[in-house]
């Protein structure tokens, strides 16, 4: 391999940006037994990380195919649901299948395309047919692994309204001591034009 | 050290007058390293005396030639000309820095401008890539997909269906019976339990025997708000003998 | 060189199209003895056509140096660097990190906007922070992309840069030098406005 015509023939095909013609290799080395240098560099490449292959008569480099799978690497980042997609996912749960329009009716908000998908993508949220009526909506539902993510038997499993509401969690305190706060400062804002 | 490099050295024409010229110069300092190369020694052995000579004389050329020349090529002939009189004269003990110094340093700007000179004329010539060396043609390229790993407690689940059902629940006022005294009612009351108590009486002592404190509550603020009625309309006298002190009143005479 | 390991780390860095840190290939080849497949492939490579390299902790694929000739494209070459631009460059990389008056100290005239700009553009000088002192000036630096460009392992390896540094020819400029020379020529340059 320290023949220098080989070199000189392994340079240029690294070099090039497209896989070459013997022919098109003798015009950058010159003279020489150019499909000779390619045999011996298959061989010397055979079995390593990089090797060198001839398709339709063009000959090029490339990374060896069985470790394709390094190139790729997904990187697993842990992200928090957000609280739009944490409240669809609830009301998926407990009102499947639901269509779009009925979740945002329950939700009171519109709910953006990325929140399902965000739920599709974590694997929590499935379409589930349409609903035969008007428009024939697209149906969600939850998958079999969202009932795995939360330790869940089944839906039935999920603590009902009455559970929820013993629980302080339908408690309206919060939200009508912020609404009226609220309301209170648009009063006065109001007020102020 | 080497300064001998393959450096594209300007060539200096001082003796084909016509092409003297100063805008070939990067400034005065270039146009000294150049005059001092052209003294053909290694430039820490350089005449600085002759060096300034060979500046003053080239500027002189140029000014016979009327050329334009810039101020700093004067700012700097004149420092050179003070600087030449310093070494020629008898050294003066006080000097400080002493003209020898001052050489030196000039020297030292020299030295340093012609040595980043050959560095820069040596980085250049180096095996560069796209030049000398190339790089892959075509290389797969390294992808990262970046996936992620949704986290959520069921806690926070639950919860949030529970904000959405509150927050979209039907508002609905219930507003519970109470038991409350009617004005009428206590002006009824008081006109006719008045009627037979002549003596100052006490307010309370209108009020109706009753266990329900809010009922009571009631009760005494419409009998008071009777008893300023029937004063008003000259049926009873009121009298309160300190602030907050008992209300007391009686059938107007 | 049929070891799993350092075929993984030689078909990461051919495939990569950028110059690689052992950590980077690690996060494709998982955990194991990363620089000692380099350096085992370093060896492998050496005198063939293409050769693995290290410049500032990063390395890479290149042809052997001694082939341009072959694959030297064109004969234009490639935008020339003015004079101006390469003793800047020259400054900047012996001395770094450096300041604009110090740069202009040392040629002993200004430096036009572009100078810069130029060597910005080309990936080989950054920014490097502000100096602590009177007027807190902005220094500049060279980059990975510098080394990487002209061949440099490191720093150390800028030709001559122990002599000069014995010959004192790098020490910080000296206070009065600036004041001796280069105030005269500010002043005059201030003059002209």
């Amino acid at each position: 391999m320290r023949d220098e015509f080989t070199r000189s023939v392994e340079a240029t095909l690294f070099a090039s940006a497209e896989p070459l013609t013997p022919e098109q290799i003798a015009e950058h080395v010159g003279e020489g037994d150019v499909a000779g240098a390619l045999a011996g560099l298959a061989q010397t490449y055979a079995g390593r990380g990089i090797e060198i292959v001839e398709r339709g008569g063009r000959w090029h480099f490339q990374t060896a195919p069985d470790l394709a799978h390094l190139l790729r690497r997904t990187r697993e980042e842990t992200r928090r649901l957000s609280r739009a997609a944490t409240e669809t996912l609830a009301i998926i749960a407990y009102h499947e299948p639901v269509s779009r329009a009925e979740i945002e009716a329950i939700r009171g908000v519109q709910i953006s395309k990325g929140t399902l998908d965000v739920l599709m993508d974590a694997g929590w949220v499935r379409p589930a047919g349409r609903r035969e009526g008007p428009g024939r909506p697209l149906l969600y539902a939850t998958t079999q692994d969202f009932l795995g993510h939360f330790g869940l038997g089944s839906r039935r499993d999920l603590p009902g309204i009455d559970d929820l509401k013993a629980a302080g969690l339908l408690d309206p305190l919060d939200e009508s001591v912020m609404e009226s706060l609220g309301q209170l400062q648009l009063e006065s804002e109001a007020e102020e034009d | 050290m080497d300064f001998d490099s393959d450096f594209d050295e300007r060539p200096l024409r001082q003796s084909d007058e016509l092409t003297l010229n100063l805008d070939g110069w990067e400034g005065p300092l270039d146009l000294l390293l150049n005059l001092a190369r052209s003294q053909k020694v290694d430039l820490t052995q350089i005449s600085i005396l002759a060096l300034v000579e060979q500046y003053l004389a080239y500027l002189a050329g140029a000014r016979a030639l009327k050329l334009e020349i810039a101020a700093d090529y004067l700012v700097m002939a004149a420092w050179l000309a003070y600087l030449k009189s310093c070494l020629l004269l008898p050294r003066d003990p006080e000097a400080d820095p002493s003209p020898e110094e001052i050489a030196l340093r000039l020297q030292m700007r020299l030295l340093r401008l012609d040595a980043m000179r050959e560095a820069g004329a040596r980085l250049l010539g180096r095996d560069r890539i796209g030049r000398d060396v190339f790089l892959r043609g075509s290389p797969e390229g390294l992808r990262q997909t970046r996936k992620a790993h949704w986290q959520v407690r069921d806690f926070d689940l639950f919860a949030a269906y529970g904000a959405v059902k509150a927050r979209t629940a039907p508002a609905m006022h219930v507003v519970h019976p109470r038991a409350v005294m009617t004005l009428d009612e206590a002006i009824e009351r008081v006109s006719r339990m008045i009627g037979s108590a002549l003596d100052w009486t006490r307010l309370e002592s209108f009020l109706p025997a009753s266990q329900d404190p809010q009922y009571r509550r009631s009760a005494l603020a419409s009998s008071f708000v009777a008893i300023l009625e029937l004063a008003r309309q000259g049926r009873v006298d009121l009298a309160q003998e300190q602030p907050f002190g008992q209300l007391l009143l009686r059938s107007a005479a």
